[in-house]
């Protein structure tokens, strides 16, 4: 029989639009993004193994559920940085430079996890894991993530 | 065992729709293709005789290419039948339908397996295992799949 | 198989239409429930299989974020993309290689939160079946009794009875959906029409919910329990695609059971058995099973039923904790069966308990019309 | 436990778009590649375990209609899924229905049709849910997107990350992007073939997202692997020189895409990957791999990104952590080297993602059987390491092949 190399496509979806995810989030986060209006970064400490969770997350990997609320630091260590025009990145070495954004992972000290962040008031060669830093606080935090999105050196 | 300790969960949804365009195969473009002539083209096992319909690469039973084109004839026998109420409704729950409609698993004559489509123009207590149909071609269907419109009875 | 592998250990969620709590915190009170029931720690176990589906879970690889709430932190981790019976073989199969000696096993999934029948539509032949939306869960089984009931001549009477016997057995589970102590066939018969023969209460009721079960190799589950329940065989087997098979039969349920009759030593199930939990999505799949099986002849499903031997007090009850009528949730539906014949194994099952039980058979099946089904032999000591 | 070999290895054409077959004809393109190459058929099978990465090709358990295709009929089936770790865990799955002594023969198989399907979307759909309830709780949106989307996102991280703990640079990565391309070149089945590559052509690609480049990341590929495993007593009487797979470990940590779920300590470092060093001490041990810089003759890292090539070389002991960017300027890793790592041409060239980690075992049974053709390594290959990595970060499969069996 002759052979095609192109034959019908059927096209199809996967209705994703319809599914109803259920997050236990939303509640442990209402806590949390009330703290950070005061600027205070709530986590949620295990009482099985002792790790504390920042943001909140309802359950641990020792198969116990955080639920003791601490105020960590904001200050912290960078543990891992990348890179980032707005949408379109040409390269660190080739970027313009007031349009390289630094995002670094970040550990805030007395909390276990990490976060994302940007990083400002450094030079992008300066970075460097281990790197010192503190939460830039807006001057009238609104209780939203984004409260915690810029960082600069400590 | 009382579960979600945590009461209220909240739910999230979004607006993504994964798309899909699957690629037939040279086996069903055969088969699309003879539709289009107003032909019903079934092919058959070497080794073993059996003839699918639609046709498949592959005899499951013998694992032997398929080669053997067949034209079936375009009645058959209906195997088995539903009278549908509902639908499966974009939001993937069942709908009602306004009027029943009546769906028949039919097995040409030759062929050794089965096409489920539409039963029109009958009464769905009419409907039987057993009752002879023809298929009805609509060669100017839009959509390929739709080709294949629906049977009536002889 | 002489007692090498034994379930320890169990769990189940309750089942609900809508479960408040998502599915991590669900699959993780079924894996700390199942722990509790072992009596062991987490430390114990060396491996864990999960039985989730990606379209159910509305993400990609749906393990992934059950590492942490099903145990596996650090274990030797895998998923069984099918009922969690499969994930059961799968255990097992790592412990018989004797690189492991305790598995976890948790199936689980939330009808609330996924487009209910929409991953079954996407279990049909993309080239053709799929995009016609004239197939589906629901439409497929009815085609399936339709034929049946073509073939052997039953009713949509008898096969209501069957409605009738496992909801009101549910009435005695606690963690079911339907309930139903009263129910009569006209209930059955006045419940919503579906794709006829199939009314609301012949289906399954999609649910949420998660069940586990612990595995052991015998030296551990012997340090772990004074009651463990011994897998004595297993069989699976895959059938064709829906529309290349008889429809009348349950031909690869006949194969698994064979295979797990003779792994076994089982010759006359009806006799041997003494329990059996059945995963039936439909009403008339039960009937189908009986014949299977080998409870009785093809074709004589209905007057099985009709004897009265599979009801609660029967010679072979079937289905005391309601079956999969009467709670549904996919990927634990056939995994639940499990826990279900070894709690009658442990005679731990409370009001839905069947006096004597020292064999008891499980079944698990994944797949259009039962397409894929698995079968496990379990007992006691 | 009865020891487990490989006899059969079958692989489909590997290329960006397969229009003119449908997913369960592209299978069987590999699934009767392997039953000839072990002279097999299958009758000769006791059971079939397959999975892909269902997401991307919009069918659930594609299977359940195409598995007649791949001789599945009747045969006791096992689906196993775990996203890009698919592939070797099904051959994980096939090694315990040996080694348990419930199956003698079992046929492996594993594939991805991406081009049916929307990878980036399918990819996102790990995390979709999770990106909408951040965005609720008042992330800034154009944040969340240059932070990391899809894979590549996550992987840059680890790339910077690795770059910071080994010292290495951006031209190690070029390196080894141009090791691997070339390497493809020598494989009939690899996708990406650039056999005069260089290092510096591919550091002119564009930058992706820092430090990885178009050049350092793998292509979208529609492609299938299968392989006939059967016990050792059976082995031996079919063919001259089976692969043993000598020992399967998994590990999974936890789950985090970078930060946003308050996922745990695990990726505080995301280069650490623990769980690959678990996977692989434990993998080693059942072995009876002591020293594995030494007893190791062929390795097969999961690196679909240039950086991971260097990063799973440490964490699977090849060489002391922060010490591959030497080991691979010495040219030991070349498939002419001591060590050779991707003879195959690697993830990098090749990602049919349900079929690649599958992919990783196969060559390293090739190699070992000595059927790799003009990708068959310069020296006698007794153990080989084969690798898987998917999930969140958080998945790691590790096999261990050899010319013996495990006792």
């Amino acid at each position: 029989m002759e052979m095609k190399s192109e034959t019908t496509s059927i096209p199809g979806n996967w209705r994703l639009d319809q599914f109803r995810w259920k997050t236990e989030q939303v509640k442990l986060m209402g806590k949390f993004l009330a703290g950070l209006k005061e600027k205070q970064v709530l986590g949620l400490k295990c009482p099985g193994c002792g790790l504390v969770y920042v943001p909140p997350k309802p359950f641990c990997r020792c198969l116990e559920r955080p639920e003791k609320w601490v105020e960590v630091s904001d200050e912290g260590v960078v543990t891992t940085f990348t890179f980032s025009g707005t949408w379109a990145f040409r390269g660190f070495e080739e970027a313009d430079e007031s349009e390289t954004r630094i995002i670094v992972g970040i550990k805030l000290d007395g909390a276990d996890t990490l976060g994302l962040s940007l990083l400002q008031g450094s030079d992008p060669a300066d970075v460097d894991v281990g790197m010192r830093i503190k939460i830039r606080w807006p001057d009238a935090p609104e209780g939203a993530l984004k409260d915690i999105l810029f960082v600069e050196p400590a | 065992m009382e579960p979600g300790g945590l009461k209220n969960v909240d739910t999230v949804e979004i607006p993504a729709v994964p798309v899909f365009s699957w690629s037939v195969g040279n086996f069903m473009e055969k088969f699309f293709d003879g539709l289009k002539d107003g032909k019903l083209m079934g092919i058959k096992c070497p080794k073993c005789g059996r003839v699918y319909l639609p046709p498949r690469m592959i005899c499951e039973r013998c694992f032997t290419e398929n080669e053997e084109w067949v034209e079936l004839p375009l009645e058959g026998t209906v195997e088995s039948f539903t009278i549908a109420h509902v639908k499966v409704g974009d939001d993937g729950e069942l709908e009602d339908l306004e009027t029943p409609e009546t769906i028949g698993m039919v097995k040409h004559k030759g062929a050794d397996t089965c096409i489920v489509a539409r039963i029109e123009g009958l009464d769905p207590a009419d409907a039987g295992v057993g009752m002879r149909v023809t298929v009805v071609i609509d060669k100017s269907a839009e959509n390929i799949l739709d080709v294949l419109s629906h049977y009536v009875p002889c | 198989m002489e007692k090498q592998v034994a379930i320890v250990g169990y769990a189940q969620t309750g089942y609900g239409s809508y479960v408040d709590a998502s599915r991590e915190i669900l699959v993780l009170e079924a894996a700390a429930g199942a722990l509790r029931s072992a009596g062991i720690s987490r430390e114990v176990l060396d491996t864990v299989v999960t039985a989730t589906n990606d379209y159910m879970d509305g993400r990609t690889i749906s393990n992934m974020r059950l590492v942490e709430p099903s145990g596996a932190w650090f274990k030797d981790e895998s998923k069984v993309e099918m009922d969690g019976a499969y994930a059961v073989l799968y255990a097992m199969m790592r412990i018989l290689s004797g690189d492991h000696d305790v598995a976890m096993v948790i199936g689980a999934s939330q009808a609330s939160v996924y487009p209910t029948y929409i991953p079954g539509v996407m279990m049909l032949d993309p080239t053709f079946d799929r995009e016609r939306w004239l197939l589906n869960e629901v439409s497929a089984g009815a085609l399936q009794a339709r034929a049946y009931m073509d073939a052997y001549g039953a009713t949509e009477e008898q096969i209501a009875g069957i409605s009738v016997k496992n909801l009101r057995n549910a009435a005695g589970n606690p963690l079911a959906v339907r309930r139903m102590p009263v129910l009569t066939v006209d209930d059955v018969m006045d419940s919503r029409m579906l794709y006829s023969p199939i009314r609301e209460l012949n289906a399954f009721p999609p649910s949420d919910g998660a069940c586990s079960v612990i595995l052991a190799s015998s030296e551990k589950a012997e340090q772990i329990t004074d009651n463990p329940v011994w897998i004595h065989g297993v069989g699976f087997s895959h059938d064709s695609y829906l529309t290349e098979r008889p429809l009348d039969k349950l031909g690869s349920l006949k194969q698994a059971a064979d295979r797990a009759y003779a792994a076994a030593g089982i010759s006359d199930a009806k006799d041997q058995v003494d329990v059996a939990e059945v995963h039936e999505n439909f009403s008339h799949e039960e009937l189908m099973a009986y014949e299977a099986l080998g409870f009785c002849g093809e074709g004589r499903g209905s007057a099985l039923l009709e004897s009265g031997a599979t009801k609660m007090n029967g010679e072979l009850p079937v289905n005391p904790s309601g079956g999969a009528l009467a709670a549904n949730a996919a990927c634990a539906a056939g995994l639940a069966r499990i826990a279900e014949a070894a709690l009658q194994v442990r005679g731990e099952a409370g009001s839905h308990q069947v006096k004597g039980v020292k064999t008891a058979l499980a079944h698990g099946q994944t797949g259009l019309c039962a397409q894929e089904n698995i079968v496990f032999i379990l007992g006691g000591e | 436990m009865q020891d487990v070999a490989v006899i059969g290895v079958g692989l489909s054409k590997h290329v960006s778009k397969r229009r003119d077959v449908n997913i369960a004809e592209l299978v069987y393109e590999a699934v009767s590649a392997a039953y000839d190459d072990a002279g097999v058929s299958p009758r000769d099978m006791d059971a079939v375990i397959t999975g892909n990465m269902p997401a991307f090709e919009g069918v659930n358990m594609p299977e359940l209609w195409g598995a007649g295709h791949w001789g599945a009929y009747g045969k006791p089936l096992l689906r196993i899924t775990t996203g890009g770790t698919t592939g070797g865990s099904v051959v994980h799955g096939a090694f315990y229905a040996v080694a348990s002594g419930m199956f003698d023969t079992v046929i492996a198989i594993s594939f991805e049709k991406q081009s049916d399907g929307d990878t980036t979307m399918g990819l996102n759909s790990v995390g979709i849910a999770d990106f909408a309830a951040i965005l609720h709780f008042g992330t800034d949106p154009e944040f969340l997107v240059s932070a990391g989307g899809g894979a590549i996102g996550i992987v840059a991280y680890q790339a910077t990350s690795y770059m910071k703990s080994s010292g290495c640079t951006t031209h190690h990565y070029d390196k080894v992007a141009a090791m691997c391309r070339s390497n493809a070149a020598r494989n009939p089945y690899a996708h990406l073939k650039q056999p005069d590559i260089t290092p510096e052509d591919v550091a002119k690609t564009d930058m992706m997202e820092y430090p990885l480049r178009f050049g350092h990341c793998c292509p979208a590929t529609d492609g299938a692997c299968a392989m006939i495993i059967t016990s050792a007593d059976k082995a031996k009487k079919m063919t001259g020189r089976p692969a043993y797979i000598k020992s399967c470990a998994s590990c999974s940590d936890e789950a985090a895409i970078i930060g946003i779920f308050g996922g745990g300590p695990a990726h505080l470092d995301p280069c650490s990957q623990e769980g690959c060093k678990k996977a692989a001490e434990k993998a080693y041990k059942l072995a009876g791999i002591k020293e594995p810089r030494k007893e190791i003759d062929v390795a097969e890292p999961y690196a679909p990104f240039a950086n991971q090539l260097l990063m799973f070389y440490e964490r699977l002991f090849l060489c002391d952590e922060g010490e591959a960017p030497a080991v691979l300027d010495s040219g030991s890793m070349e498939i002419d080297g001591e060590l050779p790592v991707c003879p195959s041409g690697g993830v990098i060239s090749t990602n049919a993602i349900g079929a690649s980690a599958m992919e990783r075992i196969a060559e390293c049974a090739l190699q070992i059987m000595g059927k790799a053709g003009e990708h068959q390594v310069n020296k006698d290959v007794h153990n080989a390491v084969a690798h898987g990595w998917g999930g969140a970060l958080n998945l790691n499969v590790v096999a261990v092949l050899g010319d013996t069996p495990r006792r």
